[in-house]
């Protein structure tokens, strides 16, 4: 294992798509995730990489369209607000099926907000805030070394599966400092030859990039369902999670990025009061890993979701339990996050409800 | 010999090249082509100049003007990625 | 003379324009230019959102769509990856200069090199003749029953005027497609906005006044007449800028 | 028609009317106080091409705005004949404008009735009413509205407009009436 | 009952929202949506009313931000990517709790799509394409005249729980023409006074309509609870639907706005056949209405959620249900629609699977 | 003279502003001129999203906050709607020149009868200083490390200069906060724009130069002089356009 | 009697006043305020022309000058929104 | 500390160099292997205002990166002190710049350093290294990190910019070690 150096874990995702080959750049500045662009400002030009402050978060994200149908692994960066600007542009790019990296360090809502982390972009990120039966990749690292990780894997994803891939991140992930191994990247996956880009039709045909889909007359169903099966082959393919004390559990935890982490600790914490409680964190929210927790919920009496929002995650979690067990919430939006000491209270409460057998 | 060609299938009637002709020598006519548009006809071949001037006006590409007056194709129907 | 026939930049379909609409014209000039500069091969072109959106289908070089207003940010992100391509832009006043008002002015000072071409017909074609930011004042749209004006919509919006004084401009000029002479000088200024592109002088820009019968309601002839008589008065033709 | 419900559709070139068409039966049936849906077909296809609109007129609740499989068609140019004759219902009813179809439906289930539209409607004095007449026609062979709903309907239409064009819109209406009364629809 | 008369949904969405008293109108042209712009260029300086065309779907939303603010009944209408484009200033006014009405006349996506039908921004909608934990009160007509009636009560809706109203449409129920009753407004709600309104302070104190939530540092905590007790509210006093025949039934249908109309034509046609088959036809889509579902899954055998999306609505649905009864999928995205006799043969073919047990 | 002392139409609480922002100088400005005016009781002021954001607690008359950019076209729902009442807005210059230059130039160019004030300070103050579109050529910001230009950034962004061409524009002048008599001249200005739009006369825009000493990383007195020598040179003072 | 009077509480020590004071009577204390920030003293009060100037530069609306030399109020504490 | 994890918050005006003892604690504490988690208040709060910074160190993994109830403070300012005095675990530590603080916490449970960090300082030579010279006392004090690591993380951050400032943030360690050293905390 290489050294370890510490790193914000903003620098740390913009370090990783460096080394993942990422060359180009757009973005607009947003608290708190404006480590990204001046990282790249600065970095970008030292690859021979383009780094573009854009106008707007509007123009970031359709120049970005434009860099990935030329071929160049590419991303932008935003918070909240910024990232609810992109929606149009990002059900383009996943019409057209082309790959890019999507980096939202979710900030409090509403509105402006504050510049607090949250987790209230869930369902933005994960069903999809623009418009259209389309699909995004969507990772949730809890520790600054995973960003590093997820970050290179999400090139070779969306390279693969043609698809955008969004990081969710936060406040707290993007603006904490941890020790960081920097280790040079591989390929994970066979990466497909680009056989789609725009770059200048010598010696083949014009090729056309485009959403618009007007013949024959269903042609939109027909790359609906192609999409769809794309889709559905992502699903059965990727879905990350890490499983944590479950195999005993009376309560599991589902909780997913800083969250999680906080989760975990609650999970020690009753340990040692005797409660056997373990966690489920996913690592795709989108594909969901339903079968971990529909496969915990035949094991285990009730599942905790925790959550920076309220009652979002919840719901995939849900729909992956259906109704084999209660499940149960705590979470709140605008800054707020819970503590070890929380998450344990409201387990407490829950084991002696159980007790009492009063669910 | 014609100096000027008129592609009937990709013509949609609208009659600039009759509006532009110096020599007012074009009309539209009353058949109607397969789009339901009428196309020009030239009244008076000989009079034409070959100037140009109707295939720089067309909209639609329905008009070839040689100066030697060689018909330059045959013209194959047109793909019509329209209907 | 030469053979006047259909360029090969230009694919051998039938479009979905009108009878007598300007893209048609516009479409070939390009087409022409780029046959004649021989950089088909190399050239990235993108399609608005507009009546041009399916330009696409009609052009024999590498093509994308793109979301509505957006062009020019596209182009910027083509071009700086791909240096050496020839990327231009085809788009209406509703793309240009209603909702992509900032891509365009924003490209244009950083004086991203590509090309745009502008066609200014007054009007939203494709969604069916609503006001659009360069309708002219007193003049009747869906959306201005009244006549432009009446109803706070503000003057005309002059791009050419408006680009002139962003210091990243190379180029600009304002040109027609209502006469044979008006379409020899839109095709001289599209091919300077190409070779400047191919110098690597920066953002060239060339408006084109184009006739929209359909939603104009208008003849073909009535149509012809309001360019010269209407749209030339409150769009004077002519060079705005020329960096050289 | 168990469901007492009839699905037209009416389709030709985009200057043709058929906008109109729709508009004028869409309204007799609300005069007759029935249930109606009426539809265009909208957007961004070509222009100056076909255009269509669709009517469901019904006596109970009408389910399905949708028209995929007409009962009746009133086609008055060949592109459309040829787009649309597939999806009629079996033993459905087509009116045609024979001045711009030359070749007529394939299959032979289907009930015709051909009238010269343009033709007459240059006769009337105005090609443009070849839609009327049409109409006039397709209320003559049809028990489906009664000629004085479609003549309100365009009185309702064209009185605010100008009155002259009620006047000749009538007269092509009756005309085409006319002109078809003697024809026998022909399988 | 007055006299019908034949009118297009869109119109008649726009002359609901004249009679209701909506005197600020902004938009931007966008098919199949293009006749409530022109509906209402022409009607609002009728009535002493503004219409703005806006330079974009942004600026008209922030327009209606405005007017808002300014107390009067405005709206905005769009569809699909001019709605996605809508996401940031729909989280800003629902965060500053402005009420206003916005018409999705949605067509098919992702991206440029196309112009027919859909219902592929349900996701969007219901769950929040913008950023952050707020809620939008979403209806769904059926007909013209719904259309007229639920555009009435949505201006009464948004001023008494002071939150944006979504009337989401589709390609068909907004140019559909139908005969409608137009009949005089009559609020269906005690309408609270607009004391939030800004018309300069004389003779009080100045008021400030903000999002930002900085001071104290849990501030934006508390406003997040403060509209989460809101929504509960609603939840708990309005949610709409349609029951038919779903006494006896079998298999219910779930579906909404357009989709259930031809699905309650595939009841007639079921029941003709002999099997029992009913429907749930949501009129708000937020809130949902859980509990019609969750007591029909008491009784019945089956759901089958009939949308024109690629399963969003038929998340609601199973959340609803929570694994009480299995829910069954019929739907597609991109201008597809479904016919009685196809919803007929998926009913079959799922009695069929009953009655050999075959579930 | 007079006392000279804080106008009621601030509150009075210390803001947050850093020391030597030229923000609270122009904030003192605006206030003065509502009280002059008397129109504290019928204004709506929008503040941006900037470091101007919090001003709706610094401000003593109704006040909303707005997205990022869209300011105009708030003001323009709320001053159709409210004729009477004086609306303004108080816009950074990315908010005003970047995000929302479609809305900027589109309510300019209906003529809308608000007024701007447009705080140009050359960088993006609330986010720490990242390159603003009026960020001078060679000037160095945490995205533009090399100094502007060095990277396709291109020349600043000069909006008076590109205002001026749009016919529903009433009037723009550039002022600065650097010196007394700067003070002086941008108060005048300012009063000007509110009186126009009690006249009922259009669309005015007054752009302020301004110091942001934190992001510029100077101290005050450096401040000052680089509004004085560097940013007056690259933005020059004076009236753009004046309809009367 | 003072003609400016500091409001030490409002003050950042940002130096404007200082910087344009045409007397050059002014300098930052070697005290913070509750904020940390230095604030101005007057050397020599009689020097001072009420010129107004560092009001006019003060962008903390900490200064107040008045012509008579009259105290204009004693300050109430400052209301610190910004804590 | 069972769970050998100590979290620290360090917090004074905007100025005073808040994020670097942050960081070289979280550096120092990388050198000796352990687990960290370091944290800036970032953003929009009032600028010149107080600023603060976190560091977790932990032998285990660090679950929570938020202190909430610090173990140890390291306070330069008084409105700091006002503000995080009443989060501080039971039993904390805190050392305190007594040149920015007249009135010292009022909890009787909380271990108090008091060094005169700003004087130091001023001594040295650079007002600017106060923040270094509490550092110093603190490491003192404590004995979560070694001197030595501290002197590494120091040359570490500035060695590339300037090699002067190594030598005097080193001295301003070191006397604020010293002048630290002879004091007891005070309960
Ligand atoms: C975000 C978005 N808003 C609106 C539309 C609808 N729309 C399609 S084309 C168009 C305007 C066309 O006008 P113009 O750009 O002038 O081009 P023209 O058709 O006149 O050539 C609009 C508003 C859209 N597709 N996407
Ligand atoms: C949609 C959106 N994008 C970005 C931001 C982040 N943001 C806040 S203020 C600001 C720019 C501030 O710069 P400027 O407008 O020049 O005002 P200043 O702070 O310099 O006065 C940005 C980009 C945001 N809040 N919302
Ligand atoms: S070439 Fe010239 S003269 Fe000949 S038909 Fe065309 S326009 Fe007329
Ligand atoms: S100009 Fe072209 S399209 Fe028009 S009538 Fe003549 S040949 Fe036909
Ligand atoms: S609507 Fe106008 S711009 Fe569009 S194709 Fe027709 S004539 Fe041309
Ligand atoms: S960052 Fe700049 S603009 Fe913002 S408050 Fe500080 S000095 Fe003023
Ligand atoms: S009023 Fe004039 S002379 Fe007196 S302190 Fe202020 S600036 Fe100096
Ligand atoms: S100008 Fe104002 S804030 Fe600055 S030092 Fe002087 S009194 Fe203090
Ligand atoms: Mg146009
Ligand atoms: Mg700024």
């Amino acid at each position: 294992m290489g050294k370890k150096i510490l790193l914000k874990g903003n620098e740390v995702m913009c370090e990783a798509a460096v080394q993942a080959g990422c060359r180009f750049f757009a973005g607009y500045p947003i608290t708190p995730q404006n480590e990204v662009p001046e990282y790249m400002s600065k970095r970008m030009p030292q690859v021979d990489g383009v780094f573009v402050q854009a106008e707007s978060e509007l123009a970031a994200i359709n120049m970005v369209f434009g860099a990935s149908a030329s071929g160049v692994r590419c991303m932008t960066s935003s918070s909240s607000p910024g990232i609810s600007l992109k929606q149009e542009g990002i059900s383009y790019i996943a019409g057209a099926e082309l790959p890019c990296l999507i980096a939202n360090v979710q900030r409090g809502g509403p509105g402006l907000g504050n510049i607090r982390a949250s987790q209230a972009d869930y369902f933005q990120a994960v069903k999809g805030g623009g418009h259209g039966d389309y699909r995004v990749i969507v990772l949730a690292p809890a520790s600054v070394q995973e960003i590093y990780n997820l970050t290179m894997n999400a090139f070779d994803w969306a390279d693969y599966y043609r698809n955008p891939v969004m990081l969710l991140g936060d406040g707290i992930s993007g603006q904490m400092a941890e020790p960081v191994e920097i280790f040079p990247y591989k390929p994970i996956v066979d990466l497909p030859a680009k056989d789609y880009i725009l770059d200048g039709c010598a010696g083949r045909k014009p090729r056309v990039v485009k959403t618009l889909v007007l013949k024959p007359t269903d042609g939109l169903v027909t790359h609906n369902e192609h999409l769809q099966e794309k889709y559905k082959r992502i699903e059965n393919e990727l879905s990350l999670y890490e499983e944590y004390q479950t195999a005993d559990a009376d309560i599991v935890i589902a909780a997913y990025g800083i969250t999680a982490r906080i989760a975990k600790g609650a999970v020690s914490l009753a340990r040692k009061k005797g409660i056997a409680v373990g966690l489920i964190r996913p690592i795709t929210l989108w594909p969901f890993p339903s079968d971990a927790f529909a496969t915990a919920a035949q094991t285990t009496g009730q599942i905790l979701t925790v959550e920076m929002s309220h009652g979002q995650f919840i719901e995939d979690v849900k729909l992956a339990v259906n109704g084999a067990c209660p499940v149960e919430f705590l979470g709140k939006g605008g800054g707020w996050y819970p503590t070890e000491e929380l998450i344990l209270e409201k387990i407490e409460s829950m084991a002696a409800a159980t007790a009492k057998g009063n669910l | 010999m014609n100096k000027v060609h008129f592609d009937k299938h990709r013509c949609k009637g609208c009659g600039m090249c009759v509006l532009f002709c110096p020599q007012k020598i074009l009309r539209l006519s009353d058949e109607l082509n397969d789009q339901g548009f009428s196309y020009p006809q030239v009244s008076d071949p000989d009079r034409c100049t070959a100037c140009g001037l109707c295939f720089r006006m067309c909209p639609d590409c329905a008009i070839e003007v040689d100066k030697d007056g060689v018909k330059i194709s045959d013209k194959k129907e047109t793909t019509d990625l329209a209907k | 003379m030469p053979t006047l026939k259909r360029t090969e930049v230009l694919t051998d379909v039938r479009t979905h324009y009108c009878p007598g609409c300007g893209h048609g014209i516009a479409h070939r000039l390009v087409a022409e230019v780029i046959e004649e500069l021989g950089i088909r091969e190399r050239t990235i072109a993108i399609a608005p959102v507009g009546c041009a959106v399916l330009m696409y289908d009609y052009f024999n070089c590498d093509m994308t769509e793109c979301a509505h207003g957006r062009p020019p940010a596209m182009a910027t992100g083509i071009k700086r990856v791909q240096p050496d391509k020839i990327v231009f832009t085809y788009q209406g006043d509703g793309d240009l200069a209603a909702i992509g008002t900032a891509e365009t002015i924003h490209a244009a000072n950083r004086g991203e090199n590509i090309t745009v071409i502008f066609i200014n017909n007054a009007i939203y074609g494709m969604t069916g003749g609503q006001m659009a930011p360069t309708t002219l004042t007193g003049m009747r749209s869906t959306t201005s029953q009244d006549g432009r004006g009446k109803h706070g919509e503000g003057p005309p919006l002059k791009v050419c005027e408006l680009l002139r004084s962003l210091d990243g401009v190379c180029y600009l000029e304002r040109t027609a497609v209502s006469t044979p002479k008006d379409v020899n000088a839109a095709k001289r200024a599209i091919k300077k906005a190409f070779q400047n592109q191919i110098d690597g002088k920066g953002f060239s820009l060339v408006e084109v006044l184009s006739m929209c019968p359909t939603d104009w309601k208008l003849s073909t002839a009535q149509s012809v007449d309001f360019v010269n008589n209407e749209m030339k008065e409150a769009f004077p033709l002519g060079v705005y800028k020329d960096k050289g | 028609m168990d469901r007492h419900e009839t699905r037209i559709i009416i389709a030709g070139f985009g200057g043709q009317g058929i906008v109109l068409i729709g508009n004028v039966i869409a309204r007799a049936a609300v005069i007759e106080e029935k249930n109606v849906v009426g539809m265009v077909s909208y957007g961004a296809e070509m222009r100056g091409g076909t255009a269509n609109a669709t009517v469901v007129i019904s006596d109970g609740e009408i389910f399905n705005p949708f028209v995929a499989h007409p009962d009746m068609a009133i086609i008055l140019n060949q592109p459309s004949l040829d787009r649309f004759e597939p999806q009629i219902g079996k033993d459905g009813l087509v009116l045609m404008n024979t001045s711009m179809i030359k070749r007529g439906p394939q299959r032979t289930d289907l009930k015709c009735i051909k009238v010269d539209a343009t033709q007459i409607a240059q006769k009337v004095g105005n090609l443009r009413v070849a839609n009327i007449v049409s109409v006039g026609a397709f209320i003559e062979h049809t028990n489906l509205l009664s000629m004085s709903s479609i003549e309100q309907a365009i009185k309702d239409l064209f009185s605010s407009k100008n009155p002259k064009l009620v006047e000749i819109n009538l007269e092509a209406l009756h005309t085409g009436a006319e002109r078809s009364r003697c024809m026998q629809p022909v399988r």
